[in-house]
Parts: C-alpha cells; structure tokens; sequence
C-alpha cells in the first residue's frame, strides 16, 4: 500500500502532536479517579463471578458494599488482601460471605502495607499469569492456521439468543467469515453491572455474557478446526461495564472488543467524566490480552453528513489512539473505525469515499483499519442495497482496508438472516479475490479530485484539534463537535460511579499491564 | 392489456402471468431432496411451476434458495381503501400563521425516541433547528415550543415531562421494531396516558420507519408517520388538529 | 435448536420464523393502495405480518416491491423421495475398460441441439474433444464413437442420421425454454422415434440447465442432466445402462 | 478519456492495415455476386410491400419469378424500370399483378438503355429522399432533446408479442434507458423472407417486421416527449435478410442495428459468401440512413473462453471496422461490440477487464463502442448476478464506454422481466452518476499487470490478423479462428440465394448511398 495522496506529512505530524496533547490533557485528571466498574473489573480479576440470590453479580454486591461503607477510594485490592489475610480464605469465599451477609465489610481488620500488598501482587500475578496463557493459547492457535487474506471478513450475529447466535456464528465462519461479532442487546450499556450465564432473549442482539462468550467462543473454535483457520471472536467493551467486559473478554479469548473512547458519551449518553476513566483500565486489559479494538467513528457519519463531517472521523481517530497508546495498546491494536456513508446519490460520490478510505490508510499505516457499511442511505430496496455493499468492497481492496464489516443488503431492514449473513460473504469473497491486487496497479490524478479531498479533510481535521486543543476534549463534546450531539460534563449516566481516588489508592494490575511490551501478534 | 382490477395478477414477463421472485433458507442438507422441498413450499404458496434458479450450502445443515414461480392468487384492487392523513400539508409559514391567528398563543411540543431505542436522527430531524432535506425542523417555528428530551427515554418519564409543561402534543420515534417491541413501548404509552387520564389532553404522534398511519391509530395515537417524514408534515397535522378541538370546544 | 422434519419451515432470524423474502410487479398505480393490495397478495400467499420494504413506481401504472413476510407453510421433509441416477460416476478410463469388456464394439453416439435451440455451448461441453472443466469430451473416448450435429438441427433430421449411422445413444440439448418450447421439442423427439418404431433400439438422453433427470424421465427419455453436468457422467450413464441391458438381452 | 495503456502505436496501425487488407482482399470477390434478399431490398426501397393470398411478402414473390425467370443476374431494377415504362404502373401495382398470375415477368418488353436508366435513376432518387427526410427528422428530434450522458443506458424487451414490447419498451424509456432494442423471435434469422403485420407470437423475442418497428417506434417517441430526450431503437440486421431489415429500419426511423459482418456465419451458420455480400448493401443503407451499427464480438466470449480468447475480440472489431468504413459507414456510427464476460472467479479478473475494455477504447478513440455484460458466467444467483452487473457498470464508465447494454440480474434464467429491466437501468444509473469522473482520476501502473495484459492482446491480435491475411477471411472461418466454431465455404443455409451478376447488373442505390458523405450526426 504505496502512500498515493501526496499528503503534506509535516501536516499529518503536527495533527498527531495536537491529539496527543489532547490526550495528555485529559490523563492530567482521570489518574485521580476510580469507577465502581474499575473495582469490580479488579474483583472479577481476583476471581470473583456468580450471583446473589436475588441475581445481582457478586462483583456489584461487593463493591456496593464497600462504597457505602466508604472504603472503596483506596480501591478493592488493598480490602481484599487484608481480608484473604484475615480470614485466610478466597476472595471468592470472602464474597459470598459478605453477599449472604454473614460478613459485614467493615469488620475486615487492617493489616500492614507491606503484608496486603505483598499479597495483592501475588494474587495479581496469577491472575495476569492465566490472562497470559489465554493470550499464548490464541498465539498458537494463530500460528497453526491459515493466514487469511486482507481485508478479513466481519459479520455480525444478533439472534438475541446465544444458543442460535452460536450455530449462525458457527455457519458464518464455515461460509469464510474471518471476524464475528455477537451485537448486544439493545439496552445493555446501560445497565451498571454484568449479567450473568447464558441468556436466550435480547433485542436487537444478545447480552455480553461471560457464558455466552464462552459459548460462542467454543463454536468458532470449532468451525476453525473443521476448515484450518482461526475465526475471531468480537464483542463490546463499552457502555457503563467497559473494564469488566475487557476482563471477561481477556479470560473467554475474545480476539476483538468494540471499545471506543468517546462512543458511550455521545452515543448512549453515559457520562464522560465515568467514560474517560473506564476506557483507561478497560484498554489496559484489552491491550494486555493482545486484544484488538476497534473504535466507532463510523456511528459519526450515520449520524451527522458523511460528506460534510468526513474530517471529524480524521480528529477522532487521531484522539482514539494517542488515548489507546496511553493504556498501552501497540498500534497494531488500534482497529480505528471509518465508514461508507456518502450518500449514494452523490455525483463522484465515489471517489470521494475512496479519498476518505485511502487517507485513513495513509494517516495510519500500521492500523488493522476498520471499515463499516453503507447503512444509513440505505433502504428497502434489497438489490440496490447488495451493489451498494460491493462498491463498499470494492474501495475497501482498492484502499488496503483491513478489518471489513460486511454490509448487509437487509441493512435498513432487519437484523441479518442466516442467508443475509452468506450473501454479503459471498460479495466479499468475490469482490476480494477479482480486484485482489487493483490497489498496486491504480493511481491518482495529482491534484485531482481524489487528491483534493484527502487534503481538505486533513486541513479540516488539523483545525478542528487545535480547537479542541484549546477547549479541552469535555468542552469540545459539550459543544457538540462529534456527531452534532452535545452532552454536558456532568449529565448522562453514571457520574454517581466515580470516585475520587484516596492518597493510598492502590490497583496492582496498572503496574503489571502498563509495564507489558508492545505484544507482537497485537494486530492478528 | 386488458386488465381487471377485481382480479390483479403479479406481472413479470407478460400481463398477468403471475411471475414473482422468493429466497429463503430451509433447515434441511442441500441436495435434491432440498430442492424438492423448497419446491413443494413454494406450491403449498401457490405458485405454479415454481424454478430454483439457486441452491447454496449455508453449512450447518442449512440450505438457500432463490426461487422463481407463477403466483395463482388475486388480489382485488377496487376493495381497497386506507385510512389517510384527512389533514392537506401546509408550509412553515402557513403553520405559523393558522396557530397565531386560530389559537394565540404557542404550542408545546415533547418529543423523544423511547425505551431502549437510541436512533434519535428520525426525531431530529422532525424537531431541531436544522431539520431535515431543507425543510426547518419544529424548534424553528415562532409559534412552537419544543422540548426534544432524546433517546431512551422511558415513557413514564416523558409522560412527567409533558404533563410539568402542560404540552399539547407528545412526538415518539420508535426505530427499532424486532420483536414487535415498538408495538410494546407504543401500548404502554397509551396506557400510561390513560391511566394518569391525561390521554384526552394532548395529541400522541408517533413516527418511524416502520410506522404507517393506520398503525397508529390502532394503537390508539392520533397521527403515525413513516419514512421519508418532514417537519412540516407533522406541524400541518398538530396545528390543524389542535384548531379543529378549539373551534368544537368553542360551540 | 428443536428440529420437526415433518413440518420444515423457512428460517430467517431464528429458527422456524417461516421469514422469507419477496420480489414482485404489480400492474396498478404505485402509492398507499398499491402497497396494501401487494400486502394483501402476501397474505394470501399464508405470509404472516408481510412488510413492503420497497415500492418502486415502473412508470407505467406498474409498480415494484420488495416483501418480507413469515410464512405458515411447512413441508414433511421425511416424504421426499426423488428418482435419482442410480449409476456410480466412472472415470474416462473406467468406461472406455467397460465398453472394451462388456460390449467389445465401439458405441455410436449422436448428438445436436435440436429445434430453433443454437445453444451449442452446453452440448460441445460434453461432446467436443476439450471437454469440460478439464474433464474430456465424448469425441475423446477411443470406445466411443461420437457425432455432433451441432445446432437448430430438426429432430426429424437427427433421427434419421441416428438411423444412417445405427446410434446406441441420441443426445440432446435443450437451453431456450422459454413457453416451455423445451418441453414440445423434447415430446416431440420421443413420439417421433416411436412413430419410426426405434425408440426401443437406442437410449434417449437430454440435458440443459433447466433438465433433470425426473423431467427427462417423465418426457420418456432414459435420462436426463441437468448445470454441471461433466462428460463423464454421461459416458458412465450410457455404458453402463447398455451393459445392463446386453446382459438383460444374453439371457 | 487520455491514452493510459501506453501502447506501441505502430503495432495498432500495423493491425489496423493488416485487416484493411483482409478486407480489400474480400471485396475483390463480393463485388461479382448479388443476392435474393439484396434485389428484395431493392424493391421494397421501390415500395414494393404487403403479402400475397398465401402470406408470401411481395417481394419474395416477385424476386422468385425473377430468379426461376433467369432475369435476376441484371438485378431488379433494370426488370422493374421497363415494366414501369411498359405498363405505366407503380411498381406496387405491377408486383401485385404477378403476384396474383395476370402479369408473367418474362411478358416485359425490354426497353433502351438510356431510358430504364433515367427511369430507375429518378425512382431511386426519391426512394432515397425519403429515408434522408426520416434521417433529418431524426436529427431534429435529437437536437431538440436533452443530450444523454454517457455510457448510453441500452436495454431489451423480449416478450414476443409486440404490444407488451411497447409497453415496457415505454416503461424502461421512462425509467431512464437511452436505448431499447427489441430482440427478434429466436428463429427469425434463419427465415429467408421477413415477416408483415403486427405479431403477437414469439420465443425469446418478437418477430421483426416493419410494422413491429413502426408501434415500438411510437411507444418510444411518446415517451420521448414525456422526458423531453430522445429514445433510440435498435434491431437486428442480421441472418438472411440483412439488407432488407436495413430498408425497413431506414423507413422506420430505427437508429441502432446489430449489424456484423461474420454473426450470422458463426452463430446462425448461414452461408459466409451469402453473408459476406448481403452485409455490403445492408451497412451502406445503414450508412446513408444515419444508423449505429452494432458488431457482435461479444459473442465470441460467450462462445469461447474469454480469457484466452480476448485478442479474437480485437482481430474481429479491426475487421468489421475496415468493412464498415467500406460500405460508406462514419466511425462515428461503427459501435463496436465486446463484452465483460471473464470468469468472475478468476484472482484479478476484474484487472483484466479494465485492460481488454480500456483497449478497446484506445484502438478505436471514436467509435460508440457496445459493452455487453456478464452472461455466461452468471447463475441463478441473482443477488451475486446483480452485483457482478455494477461491476460491469463501473469497468464502463471508469474506462469511457458509449453503449452500455445492461446486465440482467436474471440473465441465467429468463429473458427480462419488467422489474428486471428497472433493476437493470437503477444500477447504471447509480453506478455512472456516483463514479462519474473516475476514469479523469485513475492512472494505470507503467508495466503494471494492466498494461502487460493489453500489451499481450494487441500482440495477439496482431498475429491472428497476419494469419488471416495469408489464408483468407473464408479460410479463417473454415479452420474456426473465431468463437472456435468451424463453417465451410458452401455450406450453411442461404448459399442458393446468391447470383453472379450479369455485366449489365445495375443497382441504382450503390452509388447513391456511396457517394454521400460521412453524416454528422452518424455517432448519434
Ligand atoms: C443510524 C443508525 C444507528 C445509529 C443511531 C445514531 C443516532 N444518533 O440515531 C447507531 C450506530 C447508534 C445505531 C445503533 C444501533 N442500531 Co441502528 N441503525 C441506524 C440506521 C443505519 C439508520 C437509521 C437512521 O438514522 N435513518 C435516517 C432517519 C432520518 O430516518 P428515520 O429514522 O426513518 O426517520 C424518518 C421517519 O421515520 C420519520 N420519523 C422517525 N421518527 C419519527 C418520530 C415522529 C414523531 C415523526 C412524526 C416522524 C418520525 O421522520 C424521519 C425523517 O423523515 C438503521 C438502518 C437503516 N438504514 O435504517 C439502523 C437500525 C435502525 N439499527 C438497528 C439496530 C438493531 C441497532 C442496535 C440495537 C444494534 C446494536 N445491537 O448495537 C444499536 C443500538 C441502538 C439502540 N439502542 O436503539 C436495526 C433495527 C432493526 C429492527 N428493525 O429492529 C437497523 C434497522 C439496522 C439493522 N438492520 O440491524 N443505529
Ligand atoms: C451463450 C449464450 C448464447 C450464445 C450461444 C452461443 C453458442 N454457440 O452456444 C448466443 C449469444 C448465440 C445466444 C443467443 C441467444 N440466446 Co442465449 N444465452 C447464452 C448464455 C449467456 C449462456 C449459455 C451457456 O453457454 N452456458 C454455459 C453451458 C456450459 O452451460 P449449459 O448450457 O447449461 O450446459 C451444461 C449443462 O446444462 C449440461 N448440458 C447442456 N446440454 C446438454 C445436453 C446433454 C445431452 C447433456 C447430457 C448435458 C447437457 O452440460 C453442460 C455442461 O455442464 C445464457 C444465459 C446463461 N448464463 O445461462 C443465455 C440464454 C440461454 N439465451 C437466451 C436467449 C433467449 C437467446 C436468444 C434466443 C436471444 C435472442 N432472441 O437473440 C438467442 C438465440 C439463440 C437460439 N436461437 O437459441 C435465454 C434463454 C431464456 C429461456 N430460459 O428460454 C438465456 C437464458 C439468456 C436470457 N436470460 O435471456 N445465447
Ligand atoms: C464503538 C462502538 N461501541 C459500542 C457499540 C454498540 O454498543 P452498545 O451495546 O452500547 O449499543 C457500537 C455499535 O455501533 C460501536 O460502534
Ligand atoms: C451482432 C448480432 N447480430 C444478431 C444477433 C441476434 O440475432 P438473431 O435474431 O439472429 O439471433 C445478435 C445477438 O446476440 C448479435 O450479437
């Protein structure tokens, strides 16, 4: 993928030093804070998982518990240690006693730091030692199969139900889906805990589940072995569980996690002050695991003009990653996230996704990109919808796109069938393989207007930072600068989750995950 | 051509020849048998001589087929009569205009996209500013005051919100459909209304992709609008109605 | 996922929803009525809830949609039997052993493309020296002695030549089916050699994309193929069916 | 649309002289023969027309007098010219008379020379005045019409009866097509008279008559003046009765017809001398009427493997070229034919359609080429078909196509449906409108597999066209140079139709129709 847009580099640098200080900016302030979700991220690390009798996760009761008893701003390690040394039981077994109520958290003796932290990084280690062997298990796995061509292929599955999801996964798989994704159910971000074990009524997709992962996760590996290759498994970190997802993800082999910086603020009106926080620990864990995000720019576009706000995309990729650096995500883990969204009804329209796509490429060579459909000019009109798909396609090869999320031809309709699933593979398939090497064999006009258009949205995306440089990124979302969508500092849910950090505030896995190198096979 | 509109036939190739397209998938292995069978659904539908042109392997004891055949039923086209907004589609200005001169005083609006649903461009582009296509959107109009509370707002919230500002109409997005749960979250609107006996106070609207007038009114609404909506649309439609009560409180 | 053979449906999103998919022409006026009377057609096509995704004005009081719609039907999968070849494929090299053993003389095979049909491609895929898809054609075989008439060749024409040259076995090609003019033409071929008493003396064999083997034994043919069809199974089929009944003939 | 294949021009010239000597080399001969459906021709451009008792079309009846008569070799004309001066009669009136028996054709006194000349001279005259007022009238309606952008959107109705062709012919017009060709009863061509009257009975196509030309006509010129364009008419001047079908058109105000030199010899397997003499006449009415041929290289791809066999495409377009220009054809009106018809299969293969299509437009700058879709290699797979049909839309527009025949989505199942149709015509007209200037932004790699490919077609071209010209066009048919179909010198259908001209052989409209010049507005 030579560099064809003969791009003004040192414009391309000085944006990135403008996100960057955006970044840095905002990592001035989260450091002092933690989030219920982040300590009960940790809890679930330490082993903690089931239900109360009313159905309530563990983790929540636990840490419930302990911010009402006020002892949460030091953090859930330094509690627990002095209760495993206390009462020299699991930190399961402590939880449980507290959840029936036969322990009450305030009687947990304090015990000298050296002692509990001598014992939380202990217990730590094993922990980052079994998310470890995950991720060398996906390594080999990785290693024994088939490399499989660029773009790779991603559907999504959203039966509502896990049992189906894994039989539709397993079918896409055996059709050539290289990625699947199981959707959530339309109103999990917003729930402020994780439910649990295998569930079989969503809308508009299926619960994140640690069961249901797991299920899911058995399917494809079986579809993997029937035809020698390694199908990832996606999911969602994000909304108001961000690190807790991350975690189960890391532990059930997720290879993928929808996990965007910005998208729970603008998108699902969860507070920003909550998301900031969470992203960092939730990203630290993917990042660890040697798991690839992706961010959400493309919902920008099927929200705001797609011509017109193509340059936001830009400024928000560029935010996502030097945030994702920040926790420690190697750039080939950053699946930054773009889109197919000009009206099709454009003249050129054309070659001015193919601008878009091909600057995505050039501004971030090492990004495993992720490229989203056509889906909000779309329409009923199921044929006009399939060659919209294969245009899609077709400037995804041309651009050296990576991470394909297959368009739909029932997009406007319905969440996919099982046959809507085979066709958009079989364009993918087809498309992929005929225009296979275009991308070596096309350039463009100097000055035309493919070139043009790639850098107006550069210049558009360079001031738009420097804007935000100045305000501020909270400033900038109160604004309405993403999406046309304002949220304000302190509204959305879940501010009523963040907790100022006590001078002693310790959470052992920071160190373990930030001191990691870079994981090779990051990217997949 | 001559042609009956008591007995309409689907027309592909020549006038009532029946020809239509189906695909599905079958639970069963492809091969033969699967051919037979979507074959045999597609009689049972009643098409003559029905082809499949394509036959896929989807893998898990899956089979898809595209289909192709020669519809026996008719339809009766002169039977047909639909329910249609009564209400002749004025411009900004004329809304503007008929509320100063007919009523005096401005109209409330609360909108919002309810439930789980969180597709807030459909009721944008009815209510902000900016609007939708180059038409201005209702918090434009001198004569309106909208509040657009967003999405995912719970109907019992919306509800409160209409009733603190005494709101003449109530404006629901609901966009996603599956499993009928739009059906579900617009009943419990309604009922909702009705139980806080407030139904009879205000105009229920509701819109979406998948909305049609005539579902709205059996859902009990008073207005449904579908795709391809304009502000202006909805604002002829709350004007004209909330006139029309005026003048029947008035005698 | 709870699997009843007996009573298959279609399967959309889960299991058994019936959901499938609808493309059709309907010659009234495209608008409200329009969508309603191809609702209408759905429903009774025993299509639950049936949605119109698209409606496309065609410009000449036709209009076009789009339908997804849940259909009641099912089929007893566990009644489906289906005539098959019965014959196991041999290889180029298995057939020419076993006519060289069995019959011990060169079998004569005749094709064409018979009627107005010109399609040859087809035909000369099985017949030609080049074959198909790698796979040698009839001409190719040293134990068969193949003649192709090539196209538009009147069946009166082809029997005589089979007569002139004592076929074993008559090819025919069938691609234009349009008016079911496949179906005359291939009748026809059959009544005529019964007519001139030699249907019994040589295997009637045909094929195209629209032929299968219960189609062509239905018409009175020995056997018939169908898209894909590879030189080798034909040569299979024609071998051993004459073996068969050398076998029959010697007791 | 720039030169982008860097192609060795001398080896296009070398090409294109070498089958200007193909051609010179079969106009040796030609020239010697007439044939039954020429001197028919000649009557109808006489206005002789109508059936006789048996149905038999007048011209067939008075042209079989003729001919069993031994007075065809000196041609219609001079026979017809003394009958006029002998009986004072129209030569309508005068055929009828035969026809019904009352007039025996040997009964004709023979008359001076100078006489029937002047006579024949003046019919002829004004025979050729009223096909020029239909040209000019064509002219007009296209100056008044709003110019179409290009590629040009051509479709087909094929119902068979020819007041359902009119009314979808009027449905695809006023869906956007800039061209409808009604596709002829499968059999026609193989008829060696052309049917009278309106029909309603046909397989795969309806039949072509003049009256059939006359109502399609008029649905389309409605239309016309309902979208403010101008609607072309395309039909086919091919099989026994080139030349005839070529008159009729003429006076119909047909603006297209699939007109080759070799069609009817390969695929029809009518006699190639037969062929080869009716092609001359039939093209120079053609040519003086104003009417865009088609050529039917397409079919060579549908026939053979379109791969190996792209430089037959070539070879063939050179040569139907040089014969064109030979019966007084413009460039302009010589729409060349080849088609998008590799395996779509194949790793690349779109690469080598831009190649062979990009080509095609660089040999032949100013012809309104014809790119035919994807057909052989489509299924009943409509979704994929459709798709593979945009694709086919792109690779036009993106290399600078005139004559876009639509793909069907349902090319492997019926002929079009009316939904199909709009199908059809809604891809190209997304397809041409969104990538608009994509050919003005794309270059091509210098030796890149692009340029290698058609580098290597012209190669190949340029060598069969050598081997052409040391044997003989006939003798290339016979050894089955073209579409790998074989045809001998005397055999196929229609040989006993042609006649060695008599010394005295005289067809007035030969140097009529040759003496014009190139009509402006030829290339439509
Ligand atoms: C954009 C979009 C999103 C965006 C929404 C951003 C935003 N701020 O709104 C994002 C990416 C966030 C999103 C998320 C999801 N989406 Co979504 N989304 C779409 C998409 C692509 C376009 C919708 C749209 O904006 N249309 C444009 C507007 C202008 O049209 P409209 O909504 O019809 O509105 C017009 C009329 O209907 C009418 N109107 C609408 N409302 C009202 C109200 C009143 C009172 C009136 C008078 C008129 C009116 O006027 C409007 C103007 O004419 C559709 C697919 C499609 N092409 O339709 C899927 C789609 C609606 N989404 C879908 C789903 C399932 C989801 C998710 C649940 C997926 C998931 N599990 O993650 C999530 C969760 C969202 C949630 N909780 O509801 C499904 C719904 C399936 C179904 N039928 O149930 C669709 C159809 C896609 C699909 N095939 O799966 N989505
Ligand atoms: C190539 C082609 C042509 C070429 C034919 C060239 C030639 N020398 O054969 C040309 C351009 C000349 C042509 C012309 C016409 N064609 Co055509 N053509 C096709 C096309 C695109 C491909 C057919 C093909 O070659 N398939 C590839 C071969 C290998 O597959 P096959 O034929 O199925 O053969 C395989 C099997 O069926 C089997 N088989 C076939 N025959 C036999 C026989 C025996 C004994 C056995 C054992 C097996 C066997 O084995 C083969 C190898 O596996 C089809 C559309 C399509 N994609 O199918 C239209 C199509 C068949 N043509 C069609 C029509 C209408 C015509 C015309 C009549 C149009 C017109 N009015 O001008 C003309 C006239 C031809 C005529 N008189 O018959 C229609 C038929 C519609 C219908 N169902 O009735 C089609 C479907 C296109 C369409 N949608 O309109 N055509
Ligand atoms: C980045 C990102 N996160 C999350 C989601 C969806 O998550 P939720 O389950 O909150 O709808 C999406 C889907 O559009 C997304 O793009
Ligand atoms: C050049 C040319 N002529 C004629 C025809 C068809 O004519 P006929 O009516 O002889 O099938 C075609 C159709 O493929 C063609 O390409």
């Amino acid at each position: 993928m030579g560099f064809k847009l003969d791009l003004d580099r040192s414009r391309v640098d000085h944006a990135r030093e403008t996100a960057s200080d955006i970044a840095d900016r905002l990592h001035a302030w989260i450091g002092s804070y933690t989030t219920t979700t982040i300590e009960r991220a940790v809890a679930r690390l330490f082993g903690i998982d089931g239900v109360d009798a009313e159905g309530v996760p563990l983790p929540n009761v636990l840490i419930q518990k302990l911010q009402t008893a006020d002892l949460l701003d030091r953090g859930l390690a330094q509690w627990l240690a002095c209760a495993v040394v206390d009462r020299n039981e699991s930190p399961q077994t402590i939880t449980e006693a507290v959840a029936v109520g036969i322990l009450d958290v305030k009687s947990i003796a304090g015990c000298p730091a050296e002692k509990w932290r001598e014992v939380v990084d202990r217990m730590a280690k094993e922990a980052a030692g079994s998310i470890k062997s995950v991720r060398l298990k996906r390594e080999e796995m990785i290693a024994r199969a088939a490399p499989p061509p660029k773009p790779l292929l991603y559907v999504i599955v959203a039966t509502g139900n896990v049992y189906e999801d894994a039989v539709q996964a397993r079918a896409a798989a055996i059709q050539g889906a290289d990625i699947v994704a199981v959707i959530r159910h339309t109103g999990q971000s917003l729930l402020d805990y994780v439910p649990y074990g295998p569930t079989t009524e969503g809308f508009g997709g299926t619960y994140a589940t640690q069961e249901n992962f797991r299920l899911v996760r058995e399917a494809l590996d079986e579809a993997g072995e029937q035809t020698g290759r390694y199908i990832q498994l996606v999911n969602y970190a994000s909304g108001l569980c961000m690190p807790e997802i991350s975690v189960m993800g890391a532990m059930e082999r997720l290879d993928m996690m929808l996990n965007d910086a910005m998208y729970g603020v603008l998108f699902r009106d969860i507070n920003m002050q909550r998301t900031f926080i969470d992203q960092h620990f939730s990203r630290m864990i993917n990042a660890f695991a040697g798991i690839t995000i992706n961010t959400g720019e493309d919902n920008y576009l099927t929200t705001a003009d797609a011509y017109e706000k193509g340059h936001t995309v830009l400024a928000s990729q560029l935010i996502n990653e030097q945030l994702a650096l920040r926790s420690g995500l190697s750039e080939e883990q950053i699946g930054l996230g773009h889109a197919f969204e000009i009206n099709p009804a454009m003249e050129d329209g054309l070659l001015m996704e193919i601008a878009q796509a091909q600057l995505c490429r050039e501004l971030f060579p090492r990004s495993p990109l992720k490229y989203m459909p056509p889906t909000k000019h779309v329409t009923g009109d199921i044929f006009k919808t399939y060659l919209a798909n294969g245009m899609f396609n077709l400037v995804s090869v041309l651009t050296g796109q990576e991470i394909q999320l297959l368009g739909m031809l029932t997009e406007a309709i319905h969440t996919p069938f099982l046959s809507d699933r085979y066709l958009s593979i079989a364009s993918g398939r087809y498309i992929f393989n005929n225009a296979r090497h275009l991308g070596e064999e096309i350039f463009f006009k100097e000055g035309g207007r493919i070139q043009k258009r790639a850098a107006r949205l550069l210049d558009d995306a360079c001031s738009m930072l420097q804007e935000i440089k100045k305000i501020g990124l909270e400033a900038s979302l109160e604004q309405g600068m993403f999406a046309d969508i304002k949220r304000s500092r302190d509204g959305g849910k879940g501010l009523e989750g963040v907790i100022t950090r006590h001078e002693q505030y310790y959470n052992p896995f920071f160190p373990i995950f930030m001191k990691r190198q870079v994981c090779g096979s990051g990217g997949l | 051509m001559g042609l009956d509109f008591t007995e309409v036939r689907a027309y592909g190739d020549t006038i009532n020849d029946g020809a239509m397209q189906l695909s599905f998938t079958l639970p069963v292995p492809s091969g033969d048998e699967a051919r037979e069978a979507a074959r045999q659904l597609a009689l049972k539908m009643g098409l003559d001589a029905p082809v499949v042109t394509e036959m896929a392997d989807l893998g898990v004891d899956c089979t898809f087929f595209v289909l192709y055949g020669k519809c026996k039923h008719t339809v009766d086209f002169t039977a047909i009569n639909i329910p249609k907004q009564q209400q002749k589609v004025m411009s900004f200005k004329e809304v503007n205009a008929l509320i100063k001169d007919e009523i005096g005083r401005k109209l409330v609006v609360v909108a919002a996209c309810t439930g789980s649903d969180a597709h807030t461009v459909g009721i944008d582009a009815i209510v902000n500013m900016k609007g939708y296509a180059g038409e201005y959107g209702l918090e434009r109009y001198p004569e309106i005051e909208a509040y657009n509370l967003g999405s995912q707002v719970p109907n019992a919230v919306l509800l409160t919100r209409a009733v603190e500002l005494s709101a003449d109409a109530i404006l629901v997005s609901q966009v996603v459909t599956q499993k009928n749960i739009h059906l579900e979250n617009l009943t419990e609107l309604v009922e909702l209304a009705e139980a806080e006996g407030i139904r009879d106070k205000v105009l229920l609207v509701c819109g979406g992709p998948r909305i049609s007038h005539e579902l709205a009114i059996e859902l009990g609404f008073d207005a449904g609008f579908g795709r391809g909506t304009m502000p202006n649309h909805v604002a002829s439609f709350i004007a004209a109605e909330l006139v029309r009560r005026k003048k029947m409180k008035d005698r």
